[in-house]
């Protein structure tokens, strides 16, 4: 096992973790927007680090490019659809009466 | 029949077929067998055919015919689509408004779009070699163009969206499948027998008539989700028809 | 290799259950938007089972017809006909929520 | 050995029934699209596990030996093409439902009696 | 070229034609499109015609893609054209024909820059049909099952304008699809367990299993979509929904052949997959088959007479005779599927006719409604009148329309396991028939009192959207044409005998499932590639006991359509007794009966549910392991 | 054993689990967090998986997902947004082309 891998390996536990503790959040939290902020860390840390993980112990060639555009792809797409379902859910709302603001 | 009557019934009916459904279940070969002998048959013919996706192999030459009738399935919807979301006089068009995005959301639509469409096209490109194909790369492209329907709006989408030509290759798409089909008869063999040289197994080219079917196919995908999103799309942000209640006698042209 | 075989059945075990589990919440969301997200998430699942069980073309499938194409074809709908009922002024469609009870309808139906 | 049983074929089973389920409770035809969609997905469910093979891999042979050990390839072939049609089906049924609510102005099942006796 | 390379194209003319019309859609006029359609139709009749021709010679058999199995083992799909499977493609293929020229200018508001797309519809809806006929895997039928439904949806709901057929369409949409992911279960089941998708292949591998559980539920899995096909009771809901509402070019498709290609996918199934040993045993299938068959005949003529929608009334009709049509397959006799053949081909004919006649009393009249309509179409009474009474006498079996001989034939075979079967026959032909004549003498003639027009059932059939707007204009030419020869088309079947000795023949190669094995290459080596199958007996066309049952039913016919009729005028203690009675059977029996036809969606999916359970319970205690 | 393997095996119940939990569970527009998550969480379930198989033509998956997935969420978001695009607009609703 090359030190390759095995930083591979120790980035996959570190990726795991945010993405566990990023779901656990996304229990815990208590209101909607809130929620919201639990998707931070699992696509800006957990998600491409997962693909930076990948394309590590793959080694180097078309297939960690390929891994290393996904992990991009997810690191862009992740605030902007955050920040879009942050405006459905004030727009909706601040629009309706606020009954589930407790759930 | 009453609402509580109805469920009763469907409690009664899915307690028999949930207990002999379940019998049937354990005289089944347990999950995971080894015994799959057209499977294996199938895994055969498809080296022998030097296709690298099996399941490509199965879908446009093996078993060519099945997809013939699951495009023309598709085909089918598209005219359906075409028949009744048709506009009748009853509907009259108001304009789509402009809507505002975030900017986030606009670039970064800006940005996903070629790397959607590309993606589109590798999976058609490769489907007789990897996972996917002509229907599953179709279906990329086809969402991939609606982003831009997300990123800007409506109007964006239909400057970028050539419907009528789209709605066209559609059909020619559909009808190429047909004709590969007479290419087989034509040459004096059976239809839809794959005439075209075989090549070298796992490159782009391999396969014969597989790679021109899965193209067509992808063309066809591609352009029929289009058409019939594109239906939708006018009905819920242009069409404004009656507002309901009964039925109306068509008002005189 | 045995390994590998039993984890993938039990990757797959554990596919199924979330399978069978959103399927059934996707039944009983009554309210057709709501039940558009549940019905993205089980075409999540699904591709995840089907991966599992290696048949990554359908899986590929799957993942554009269930969490694209038959999605955004609920959400077309359901927004056509919540702008006709916010133009016909009928709030008499009394709808019952999904499993968490609330009434939904208006929801999101005009500004 | 034998993990699972006939499990996955019951699940197969249960996504049926609960659709059908909806179905017959649905008290909106938007909804009832979406439960024939789950009972299809009954279909895929239960044609991939059939074909399932232990130890197997995707008999795709861009990126590994044509000699491993593969599962099988027929069902894979028919569980996408039902994806298809499935696909197709729902967006028909919901252009019908389009136009019904554009001319009856309701989407319950219930409420629709034109047609009876 | 042989005939069996030439199978695929059965599939392949239509598709083209609906793609060169999709496409024409845009350029072509009107007429140009429809002249077109027409001519892609005629050409997949002669193709047809010259394949039926060849078939003479025995079961044509095509692989396509020329993915011949070797030793029985395959990977590719076979197409069976056998004599049953090419007629009725052909009878297909003269329906759209029939469907296409009656559709000549027939729609106002074809959708703009697509005028091609309802012949294209239609073109995609007989590749559908055609595939699903000649088809010898169980697969491939499954698509082309999906194919013809959901262009039948569309079809169905073609008048947008009108929210009923919108409803109708949604009821047949979501069912049939129901029913066709059951039937795919099934076939996932069948797949489990013999590893094999052609229907001869699957049907040798079940003999080396004993008949269990799995085939039970296999079986009655993969029957479901067909008898939801087949609007089978208790699956039979959404037909008069469907079939009422649809535009007239369409039932008549819907009624005169898709229903009965439900009958015959079962029949296909049963022989083919499950005749042999380890499948279903004949006496199960006989037993729950003709049980079904029977009450469905009964309860489709009972609400057949019910009715006064034209349309849902020929819908109803439609039931009944598939029925009957269920009864003759499960006889499982030679005889009982030439007579079934033959009854379907004349009924197809009759019934097109009936709904083509229907057509034309909304062109002119823009209703359908029995009771609105009374007396208003006297100046059709010499062209359209007389040919919907023959129909009506057609449809009552009366001799020698193709199916009064069909009758005979079926009513015979029946006879010889049943003694009361024939009664059946003669019962239900004899309502269905009297209902039409009811209505044409009250449409054409004002005949009877005018009935009350508050009463009766609950759908009526005015204020129907005219399918075409122009109240002034006379009836087009292709209108009254058509049905003219399409029940000239089912007088001369019952004439000739041509047809007859075909259809004795075919039966007897449908029924023997060792034919079909040696047929598609599955014969064990020692024996010779096609067996020779007993010389048949020379065909009788007529019997003694045809003819007087035929006009037994005739006649039983014209008598209740004359109590209809005259009978509430009627004076005397007697008469009014017997109407107390009748009202009374009417409220105990008929009235819940009617109000299980709810129409609502909810309800079709618990009887499909119901159908399923009831079925499944009846094979696994008839069928013992 | 398979590093790749168990983290998937340990992600499926505990990291979209939770997901699927939240997207099953209150209004649309709250079950959409939930979604996205588990967009995400498919994903990386997808590269673990291609990984863990050595397979690496399973990564397309991974591919399609990420590009699907945001666009299907912002499809989501703009179809769920009050009406403003249809003629029942808001007053600040702009009208060139």
């Amino acid at each position: 096992m090359t030190v390759r891998h095995v930083l591979a390996l120790a980035m996959l536990v570190v990726a795991t973790a945010t993405l566990l503790l990023s779901a656990g959040a996304l229990l815990v939290l208590p209101r909607p927007y809130a929620r919201l902020h639990a998707l931070a860390p699992a696509t800006s840390l957990g998600a491409p680090l997962v693909a930076l993980a990948l394309a590590l112990d793959t080694g180097p060639g078309r297939g960690a490019v390929k891994l290393l555009v996904i992990g991009a792809l997810l690191a862009a797409g992740g605030p902007v659809t955050t920040m879009a379902i942050g405006r459905v859910t004030a727009a909706t709302d601040n629009t309706h009466s606020p009954e589930d603001a407790g759930t | 029949m009453s609402r509580t009557a109805r469920i009763r019934l469907f409690w009664g009916a899915a307690a028999v077929i949930a207990a002999l459904y379940t019998m049937a279940c354990l005289r089944l070969p347990h999950f995971g067998t080894a015994v799959h002998p057209y499977g294996d048959r199938a895994v055969a013919a498809t080296l022998r055919q030097r296709t690298a996706n099996t399941i490509s192999s199965i879908n446009f030459d093996q078993r060519a015919f099945d997809t013939l009738g699951e495009e023309s399935i598709l085909f089918g919807a598209v005219l359906g689509a075409t028949a009744l979301l048709r506009r009748t006089s009853h509907d009259h068009n108001t304009r789509p408004r402009p809507v505002r995005v975030l900017p986030s959301t606009r670039l970064f639509g800006a940005l996903l779009l070629p790397v959607a469409l590309l993606t589109g096209i590798y999976i058609v490109a490769h489907g007789q070699l990897s996972p996917g194909g002509g229907f599953q790369g179709g279906v990329v492209l086809a969402t991939a163009l609606h982003l831009a329907y997300v990123a800007a709006d409506y109007r964006a989408l239909q400057r970028i969206r050539p419907r009528e030509l789209l709605d066209q290759a559609d059909a020619v798409a559909a009808g190429a499948f047909t004709v590969l089909g007479l290419a087989g008869l034509v040459a004096g063999v059976a239809y839809l027998q794959n005439v075209l040289p075989l090549g070298t197994f796992n490159t782009l080219s391999s396969g014969g008539l597989v790679p021109v079917i899965n193209a067509a196919v992808g063309i066809e995908v591609a352009s029929g989700v289009i058409v019939v999103l594109a239906y939708f799309l006018d009905q819920t942000l242009f069409a404004t028809g009656p507002a309901g209640g009964a039925f109306r006698k068509k008002a005189e042209r | 290799m045995t390994g590998v075989a039993t984890l993938n059945e039990v990757l797959a075990l554990l596919a199924l259950l979330l399978v069978a589990a959103v399927g059934t919440v996707a039944v009983l969301t009554r309210d057709p938007s709501r039940q558009a997200v549940v019905l993205a998430v089980l075409g999540l699942g699904l591709a995840l089972l089907f991966t599992v069980l290696q048949a990554p073309d359908v899986a590929l499938s799957q993942l554009g017809v269930g969490t694209a194409v038959t999605p955004l074809l609920i959400m077309l709908t359901v927004r056509r006909i919540r702008s006709k009922e916010h133009q016909a002024r009928q709030g008499e469609r009394d709808e019952r929520g999904g499993p968490d009870g609330t009434g939904a309808n208006g929801r999101g139906g005009g500004s | 050995m034998n993990l699972l049983g006939p499990l996955p074929y019951l699940v197969a089973g249960w996504l049926l029934l609960v659709g059908v389920y909806g179905l017959v409770t649905s008290r909106n035809l938007i909804h009832a699209v979406g439960c024939l969609a789950v009972a299809q997905s009954s279909t895929y469910v239960l044609l991939l596990t059939v074909g399932f093979r232990r130890g197997g891999t995707a008999p795709v042979y861009s990126d590994t030996s044509p000699r491993s050990v593969v599962v099988d390839p027929v069902v894979q072939a028919l569980a996408l093409t039902d994806v298809v049609v499935g696909a197709t089906v729902t967006a028909l049924l919901l252009a019908l439902v389009i136009q019904l609510h554009n001319r009856h102005s309701t989407i319950d099942p219930d409420r629709l009696n034109a047609l009876r006796g | 070229m042989t005939a069996a390379q030439l199978l695929p194209l059965a599939v392949a003319v239509p598709l083209l034609g609906a793609v060169t019309l999709a496409l024409a859609g845009r350029l072509l006029p009107r007429l140009g499109c429809d002249i077109l359609a027409t001519a892609w139709a005629s050409a997949d009749v002669v193709l047809l015609a010259g394949l039926w021709h060849c078939s003479s010679r025995g079961t044509q058999v095509n692989w396509v893609g020329a993915w011949k199995p070797t030793g029985g083992e395959g990977v590719g799909i076979v197409l069976v054209g056998d004599r049953i499977g090419i007629g009725l493609a052909l009878l297909i293929t003269v329906l759209i024909l029939a469907a296409l020229l009656y559709a000549w200018r027939f729609f106002e508001e074809p959708p703009a820059g697509h005028r091609g797309t309802f012949p294209a519809l239609i073109l995609l809806f007989e590749a559908g049909m055609c595939g699903f006929a000649l088809t010898g895997d169980l697969f491939n039928a499954f698509v082309f099952f999906e194919l013809m439904g959901a262009v039948a949806y569309a079809l169905t709901g073609y008048h947008v304008e009108d929210p009923r057929p919108l409803q109708g369409a949604l009821t047949f949409g979501v069912i049939n699809s129901l029913a066709a992911y059951c039937s795919l279960m099934g076939i996932a089941l069948l797949y489990a367990r013999t590893g094999e998708l052609g229907m001869a292949q699957i049907g040798r591998h079940l003999a080396g299993h004993s008949a269990d559980a799995l085939i039970v539920v296999a079986f009655v899995l993969v029957l479901t979509g067909l008898l939801v096909k087949g609007a089978m009771a208790p699956f039979h809901f959404w037909l008069p929904d469907a079939h009422a509402v649809a535009p007239t070019p369409v039932c008549m498709l819907l009624s005169g052949v898709m229903v009965e290609l439900g009958v015959y996918g079962a029949a296909r199934v049963y022989w083919t997959l499950f005749s042999g040993p380890g499948g279903i045993p004949a006496h199960a299938m006989r037993d729950v088959l003709t049980s079904t068959g029977v009450v469905t005949a009964l309860l489709g003529a009972v609400m057949c007479w019910q009715q006064r929608h034209i349309k849902r009334m020929l819908a109803f009709s439609t039931i009944s005779h598939v029925g009957l049509f269920l009864v003759g397959i499960s006889l499982l006799s030679p005889q009982g599927v030439t007579g079934t053949a033959l009854y379907v081909a004349g009924h197809a004919g009759v019934k097109a006719a009936l709904f083509a006649l229907t057509g034309v009393l909304l062109d002119q009249h823009g209703s359908v409604d029995e009771h609105s309509l009374y007396g208003r179409a006297r100046e059709l009474r010499r062209s359209a009148g007389i040919m919907f009474v023959l129909g009506a006498l057609a449809l009552a079996g009366l001799p020698p329309f193709g199916t009064g001989l069909g009758k005979a034939l079926t009513e015979h075979a029946a006879g010889e396991f049943l003694g009361w079967l024939p009664a059946v026959f003669v019962l239900t032909s004899a309502i269905t028939g009297a209902t039409v004549l009811r209505t044409a003498a009250r449409v054409f003639t004002g005949a009877g009192g005018r009935p009350d027009a508050t009463a009766g059932a609950q759908t009526r059939g005015d204020h129907e959207e005219p399918e075409v707007r122009d109240p002034g204009r006379p009836v087009p030419a292709p209108m009254l044409v058509v049905p003219a020869l399409l029940l000239a088309g089912s007088l001369v079947l019952g004439l000739l005998p041509g047809p007859v000795t075909a259809l004795t023949r075919a039966g007897q190669l449908f029924t023997s499932r060792a034919a079909y094995l040696a047929a598609v290459g599955l014969a064990p080596t020692n024996q010779p590639a096609m067996p020779v199958v007993t010389p048949v007996a020379p065909p009788v066309v007529w019997t003694g006991e045809g003819i007087a049952l035929g006009l037994l039913s005739t006649i039983l016919a014209a008598a209740l359509a004359a109590t209809a009729l005259w009978g509430p005028a009627l004076q005397g203690a007697a008469a009014h007794r017997l109407r107390g009675l009748a009202a009374a059977v009417t409220q105990r029996l008929v009235a819940p009966l009617r109000s299980l036809h709810s129409g609502r969606l909810g309800d079709n999916a618990v009887w499909l549910a119901t159908g399923v359970a009831v079925l499944l319970v009846a094979f696994s205690t008839l069928v013992q392991p | 054993m398979n590093a790749w393997l168990l983290a998937a095996l340990l992600l499926l119940p505990l990291g979209l689990g939770p997901c699927v939990w939240v997207a099953c569970r209150g209004s649309a527009p709250q079950r959409l967090a939930g979604a996205n998550l588990a967009t995400v969480m498919t994903t990386v379930l997808f590269l673990l998986l291609a990984q863990g198989f050595s397979r690496s033509s399973y990564v397309d998956l991974a591919l399609v997902l990420a590009v699907l997935g945001p666009a299907g969420t912002l499809v989501f978001t703009r179809l769920l947004s009050p009406a403003r695009e249809s003629r029942t607009s808001s007053p600040n609703g702009g009208n060139t082309a």
